[in-house]
């Protein structure tokens, strides 16, 4: 019997009802367990349904719901994973179609170029941008055009990293340059030689000052070299430095901002697993996940953009001012097509 | 061979190598299917070679090919080579032997990504061997040590997890080896290495081989040690594997199959090349 | 030169002395057997003369150089090993070679003097073998062959013909004296086996409990042991207590025994009243003139002798006779000449 | 030089190294675990800023490390034991049987260590649960673990049963040994070593494995990995990681002294007679 | 009932028949001793019964039940083995309880019989030490008592006394004696000590090449050997081929050789007019009157006797003399009575 078909034919107060009978429901998120668990305890508190938030790393996660994919029930309720992940398996056929969810126009269901289909929403939104050192960086002179970034690793040789691979906020960073310089409209996905020859102008902004930049491995190393006053500017993720502050592993000091060429925005979405043994709970999660004034919370708590129409977006770590520098993800595949032929230019010829 | 031998051969294997045929070689099977486009987890499964070709085209993929061999032979090379020697040493007990070895066999025990962190720690532009290095006066400005080109900082990770495991494996073998027999090589006029060379080395050359395949394949498939502290202007094939990953499973599958060729034609090489080097024992 | 000078060796292991105290020297091409019984420290000693053992006391000189504490690879020494210590995973060429190698003789040098070697010790059918396809005659062969393609200056044999047939050993020992005296090697050789030792050697040292007992020429050895110990254990002599009660009428002296009385014509005077003396089982000759009898108690047959233990006096001694009719239970009547009647250390 | 001399240089040596080997990162891994949220430590300070034992109270009231090191600590010395018996009988085969295309057995034996990790991860695990192996996930794991982990003991173990003397079995047998009393005479002595190698590894590679341990344990059955990993992901909590491979590392040293002095006891050459 | 049949046994290792087709039998309680050359296959024959060996063909029964099969820790033999294969982990008396354990013998009897076995062997003061701290010798009787203590219906030896002195072989030997004839023990025993062999045997089997030769008692093996094989090796005989002439007066035959004219009173007939005469070393007698003359090659001093090498009609024989004092270079005139001189196999 697939609780598919019996949850889509019933009313949100059955679900509901169902949900507390289950009791329990399992949110397999990849960061911050230890902050989300004091959070959903409203959750718990209005519902009566206990969540449990396990340890876990985020390919772990993806790693246990595919290879669940074969069970009749599983051990996930609710799987967090970063929307543009949701783009490398057929969502349709592994997770619930979240249509049991009452009306609700305000929630996000299409982000970063990825549509969920109906089968993902977006509960947590992020942005890209620089990290830097106020001891180093006056906030006043900071580089905002792509051109300006090449003035600074110029004045400042080795003071700059960004990691390519891992984690997105580098490729951001590269992407928006080389967009900028390039002139390329990236919200267009068709390949062609002739695309890939005009982003060679940017590629050449790299290759000029390959030895002017510092090429870091990952997020984390970006910004613990950054604290450790190795560097002085690096791309990071908004939410992410965040938590590293918050957990004292570096410089509170450092600070943020999205520069006027733009950097790409993020976000997280949820969905249910086919298989999940408590269908109608994790339902009830989602639904309060998304609605407004979670996300409105979640805005003030950990300075997110909020993924409801609706909810207040006011408490954000950057002046939202800044927000409006974000940009868009490039539409697949050129952004691939442009990526490889970033590595095997640029980093692979250092 | 008779057939009853046969059986018994079988039986014996059962519980180990038939295990693993029966479990991995299924699991190997599908990783092969994958990368020629089954299994597909998004979408229809076609049954193509473009992943291969792709993969193969690629600038990236040839350079974690040949990146992740180099970690892999010199990692194997010289964990046993720093191994030797101490094996070498312990074969006899003496007063705080036992502490010596318990002491040099320590990383094994320390979780490999909290060891790279450490190392980083340790080399950073401001760390302390760079202060001390400035400190001493031999060095005027902190220099950048992390991720550099040569992989030496990967190579002595590795060299530090896994030297223990080649002593662990040699001690054993190089103890087994008789006095008399050594003796008598002295006698006859070989110094410290023709004895290594001639007789230490063929007689334990099987405990070398497994560790040195054994260390390969590790090192050949090292991840967490490369994304900390291995270059960033290339990638080891694990480091590949997941990055494209994030695109395509084919073509993560593809460098995963590419890992495993590697590993068992690469471990297969070493230990022949180790035995021709060495001309052992006939096996017995 | 390579004489070897032993002085004050001393060997412990833990409490237990396997050598003590021992000093004695091999002139240059002198070939010296050590002969005692089974753990007195035979090899030990060889151990500590090719390096492998630390002596706990005294030193070592070979051709005049102090070697105490030279390691063995720099010794001039072979040792042919009583446990063989052949290489398990190389051929007999290929561990009769390995000392040539060392010494880096050219190529063909060194397979004439393999070839040379297989074929003095008949190993040519074994040479492409493994150790552990070898006989255990063989593999002592090997042993022995591995230590003389070497031709050290200073070559130590350790029970080097034990596992082999009387012929081939006899083939063999010429061999080895052959090698030796054309080289001029020195030699110190071990064996249990005293036809060998009496026959091959130059001198004889005779160890006991660590300790040496008696360093003389095989003759000397023979005719004039130093001790009882000696004589029962060369050529297995009857000893027993006697008095010497005076000089006998025709040169000699009488000797009072628990076999009765006895005239010995010995080479050395009696070195107390009270002594040891000593008579050789096969210096016995039946003669029903003879003025000793005794009861046979056993009797083995040995090819061309006929060894019989005879009880007289309450005690049983041993005789060696050509082909005898003797019968176990029947009565035997011999003679001892006054030459073979041997006195030696004072009774204590 | 004597042995002794030797010795006592080789030890100064070491000495030297050792720090550079051991002192300096366990120095390191003590003084990060004593880092208090407050004041991050920047690797141009000596010594953190300010030192507490927060991150471990912390970790120790406000984690699943209770349950997490309870199950590590029961799983690993399980699936050593358990590996090591599955092993035995392939090692001996692969050491002592002579048998047509027994080195491509030999290098069979590696797969488990060539499959990449996500697809042992993914596909290995869903195997395990077609096999319906889930109904306990300690046995689920410890049986993934075993399969994942015989190839080292499988090579480590032919290792020493290629170094059993045949004339020792000989006369064992020759003496009316059983098949018990045949392996602790003949066997055992030149397993010693091998059986500590193996026994070791295995312990270490399963308390630290985390794909399989994560992925059937979940949520139910942690173990220590899954904790050190989601500390050092996303969050990267250096910190905390030192305190959980501090905490995993004294009692796997105490165990190594202990495997070493419960197997080691009397090591005289394995040589004796003619060989 | 435990006598030893063996039919038609072959081992072959790849393409080398180590045993080629022996067959023979050992009676209950019988004690049978092989000899042969190093390399002839003794071991191996011995492994063969004991089970470690499978045998290329043929068949081995024990007690009247075919064995061929069985597993060597179902049969119930013991083997002394030539190379001693001691548990390296396990004291002196740990080795010699080990059987006794397997055995399943009462903790009491157990030491009881550890004690005597180490007493009889005099390895009393080695019982705790480990067997890489034992002498040579030591060691061997460690392994000769490992098997001896077992007491089972077949007992086995190879080499058991090969590293032990004269004295100490003498009294080992006759433990051996004891012990198998107080338990009626069926006993295949090697050696490559002839006089060992013909002391101890009941039969001796001589082998040759993986073959049997002879199966004879000691005295027939010595007094009438079958072929100039078993002549030589037993007893070292000078083996020359010879002309029968015709019938000697006197009785006897007269004989035509490189010596020159020679008369045999020889117990066999002779099988062909052209033969392998043999005779002794021992049984020359050096008298002036003696018909036969040569020249000293060389001189071993052995103790009771001297070797002599003699050069005559271009060949050199062998002899042995009582002290003698023949010098090398001197002639020497000897004589050999017409029944020492013995006729073998026809010549081919
Ligand atoms: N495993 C083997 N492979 C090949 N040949 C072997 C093997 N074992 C023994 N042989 C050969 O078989 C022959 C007989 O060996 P065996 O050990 O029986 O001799 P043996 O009569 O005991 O000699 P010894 O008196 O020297 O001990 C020898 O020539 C030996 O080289
Ligand atoms: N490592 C050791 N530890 C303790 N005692 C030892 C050691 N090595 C030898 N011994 C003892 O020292 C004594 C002398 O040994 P050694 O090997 O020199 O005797 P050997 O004269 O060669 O005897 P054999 O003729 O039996 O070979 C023996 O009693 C032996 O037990
Ligand atoms: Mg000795
Ligand atoms: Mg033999």
């Amino acid at each position: 019997e697939s609780p598919a078909t019996d949850l889509s034919k019933m009313s949100w107060d059955d679900i509901v009802a169902q949900a507390q009978e289950e009791g329990e429901v399992s949110w397999y998120v990849w960061y911050f367990q230890d902050r989300f668990r004091p959070v959903v305890e409203a959750f718990e508190a209005e519902y009566g349904i206990e969540v449990t938030i396990p340890e876990g790393t985020g390919q772990g996660n993806a790693d246990k719901m595919l290879a669940e994919r074969g069970r009749d029930v599983g051990d996930i309720d609710v799987f967090a994973w970063g929307f543009n992940d949701f783009d490398t398996v057929d969502v349709t056929e592994l997770f619930l179609p979240l249509d049991m969810l009452p009306e609700d126009e305000g929630r996000v269901g299409e982000l970063l170029g990825v549509d969920g289909k109906g089968h993902v929403v977006a509960y947590w939104g992020n942005q890209t941008g620089i990290a830097y050192d106020p001891a180093h960086v006056d906030e006043a002179d900071l580089p905002q055009t792509a051109d300006e970034i090449a003035a600074f690793w110029a004045e400042n040789p080795g003071k700059f990293g960004f990691n390519y691979e891992k984690g997105g906020s580098g490729p951001s960073f590269f992407q928006n340059m080389i967009r900028v310089t390039a002139d390329l409209d990236m919200a267009d996905g068709e390949v062609s030689d002739a695309r890939l020859t005009a982003a060679e102008k940017g590629f050449a902004l790299f290759q000029e000052q390959a030895d002017d930049f510092v090429v870091t491995a990952s997020n984390v190393d970006s910004i613990t070299r950054l604290s450790d006053g190795e560097l002085w500017m690096v791309p990071a993720w908004e939410d992410h430095l965040a938590g590293l502050q918050n957990n004292g592993e570096v410089r509170g000091d450092i600070k943020f901002y999205i520069p006027e060429f733009g950097m790409n925005g993020g976000g997280n979405g949820v969905a249910i697993p086919v298989n999940a043994p408590n269908p109608a709970a994790a339902a009830v999660l989602i639904h309060w996940l998304t609605s407004a004034d979670v996300q409105t919370m979640f805005n003030q708590t950990f300075g997110t953009a909020p993924m409801h129409a609706e909810a207040d977006d006011s408490a954000a770590l950057v002046p939202n001012a800044q927000r409006a520098n974000q940009t868009a993800w490039g539409a697949q595949p050129f952004r691939g097509e442009l990526e490889k032929a970033f590595i095997e230019q640029v980093i692979l010829e250092r | 061979m008779t057939a009853r031998r046969w059986i018994t051969v079988l039986l014996l294997l059962a519980p180990g190598l038939g295990l693993i045929v029966g479990m991995i070689g299924m699991v190997v099977y599908i990783a092969v299917a994958q990368s020629f486009g089954l299994y597909n987890l998004n979408g229809e499964s076609v049954l193509t070679v473009a992943h291969w070709a792709e993969m193969l085209d690629r600038k990236l993929y040839t350079r974690a090919v040949r990146y992740s061999i180099y970690i892999g032979v010199w990692s194997a090379v010289l964990s046993v080579a720093l191994a030797y020697p101490l094996a070498i040493w312990l074969r006899k007990p003496f007063r705080g032997s036992i502490t010596v070895g318990a002491i040099l066999k320590a990383p094994l025990l320390v979780q490999g990504l909290v060891a790279a962190f450490l190392f980083i720690n340790v080399i950073s532009f401001h760390g302390i061997l760079n202060q001390f290095m400035q400190g001493i006066g031999l060095w005027d400005a902190p220099r950048r040590l992390q991720n550099d080109r040569g992989a030496f900082g990967v190579l002595f990770l590795q060299t530090w997890k896994n030297m223990p495991f080649a002593l662990l494996l040699l001690t054993g073998a190089v103890q087994a080896i008789p006095d008399d027999v050594l003796d008598a090589a002295r006698d006859m006029g070989a110094g410290t290495f023709a004895r290594f060379r001639k007789i230490i080395a063929p007689l334990s050359l099987s405990a070398m081989q497994a560790a040195l395949v054994i260390i390969f394949i590790g090192a050949v498939a090292d991840f967490s040690f490369q994304v900390i502290a291995g270059p960033t202007n290339r990638q080891s094939l694990a480091q590949l594997m997941v990055f494209v990953r994030q695109t395509s499973w084919h073509e993560a599958a593809v460098v995963g199959v590419t890992l495993m060729v590697i590993a068992l034609v690469g471990s297969l090489l070493l230990a022949v090349i180790a035995r021709l080097l060495l001309r052992g024992p006939a096996s017995r | 030169m390579s004489d070897i000078l032993a002085h004050n060796l001393t060997m412990q292991f833990d409490q237990f002395t396997a050598v003590g105290d021992v000093s004695f020297t091999v002139a240059q091409g002198e070939f010296v057997t050590l002969l005692g019984p089974s753990g007195c420290g035979k090899t030990t000693l060889l151990k500590m003369i090719s390096g492998f053992l630390h002596p706990t006391a005294g030193r070592i000189h070979i051709g005049g150089v102090d070697v105490t504490r030279t390691p063995p690879e720099h010794r001039d020494t072979a040792l042919c090993f009583q446990s063989y210590a052949l290489f398990p995973h190389m051929t007999v060429r290929g561990n009769l070679e390995f000392g040539l190698r060392q010494k880096r003789v050219a190529g063909r040098d060194r397979v004439a003097r393999v070839a040379q070697i297989a074929q003095q010790l008949s190993l040519e059918p074994q040479l492409d073998k493994l150790p552990n396809a070898l006989s255990g005659g063989q593999q002592q062969r090997v042993a022995l062959g591995r230590a003389l393609s070497m031709q050290p200056s200073v070559i130590l044999f350790d029970e080097p013909l034990s596992n082999l047939d009387a012929k081939l050993r006899d083939q063999v020992r010429l061999e080895i004296k052959r090698i030796q005296q054309d080289n001029d090697l020195t030699a110190v050789y071990v064996t249990h086996d005293q036809s060998e030792a009496l026959a091959l050697s130059d001198r004889v040292i005779v160890m006991r409990d660590g300790r040496i007992e008696q360093i003389a020429t095989p003759e000397n050895l023979y005719h004039a042991p130093a001790t009882s110990f000696v004589a029962d254990f060369i050529g297995n002599a009857n000893v027993m207590p006697a008095e010497v009660i005076g000089e006998a009428d025709g040169g000699g002296w009488l000797l009072d025994s628990r076999m009765g009385r006895l005239v010995s014509r010995d080479v050395n005077d009696p070195q107390a009243k009270h002594i040891n003396i000593a008579w050789r089982p096969e210096r016995a000759h039946v003669s029903p003139e003879g003025s000793l009898t005794g009861t046979v108690v056993s009797r083995a047959f040995q090819g061309h002798f006929t060894d019989l233990h005879v009880a007289t006096g309450g005690q049983t001694y041993r005789l060696q006779v050509a082909a005898s009719d003797a019968i176990v239970g029947g009565d035997i009547t011999f003679a001892l000449d006054p030459g073979d009647v041997l006195m030696l250390e004072p009774l204590r | 030089m004597t042995q002794a001399r030797i010795n006592s240089v080789l030890m100064g040596a070491l000495l030297i190294i050792c720090a550079v080997w051991l002192i300096i990162p366990f120095t390191m891994a003590i003084l990060w675990s004593l880092v208090d949220p407050a004041q991050p430590w920047t690797p141009d300070n000596l010594l953190p800023p300010e030192m507490s034992t927060f991150r471990w109270t912390n970790m120790w009231e406000n984690s699943a490390l209770k349950p997490a090191l309870l199950n590590s600590y029961t799983l690993a010395p399980t699936t050593a034991i358990v590996t090591l018996l599955l092993a035995m009988p392939t090692a001996y085969c692969l050491a002592r049987v002579p048998f047509p295309g027994r080195e491509a057995a030999k290098l069979l034996v590696l797969l488990p260590l060539v499959v990449p990790g996500f697809v042992t991860a993914i596909f290995f695990t869903a195997i395990l649960f077609q096999l319906g192996l889930t109904q306990s996930r300690f046995l689920a794991i410890l049986f993934a673990h075993c399969i994942l982990f015989l190839p080292f003991a499988i090579r480590i173990l032919t290792v020493s049963f290629e170094q059993v003397r045949q004339d020792h079995i000989d006369a064992a047998r020759d003496l009316g040994a059983s098949p018990v009393a045949r392996f602790r005479a003949a066997y055992l002595p030149a397993l010693r070593p091998g059986i500590f190698a193996s026994l070791l590894i295995v312990f270490i590679q399963s308390i630290e494995e985390f794909a399989i341990a994560f992925v059937v344990g979940s949520p139910d059955f942690t173990t220590v990995p899954t904790l050190l990993f989601s500390r050092l992901g996303q969050d990267f909590i250096r910190p905390d990681a030192a305190v959980l491979s501090l905490i995993l590392v004294v009692p796997n040293i105490i165990l190594m002294l202990f495997l070493e002095a419960f197997l080691k006891s009397a090591n005289p050459s394995l040589s004796s007679g003619k060989a």
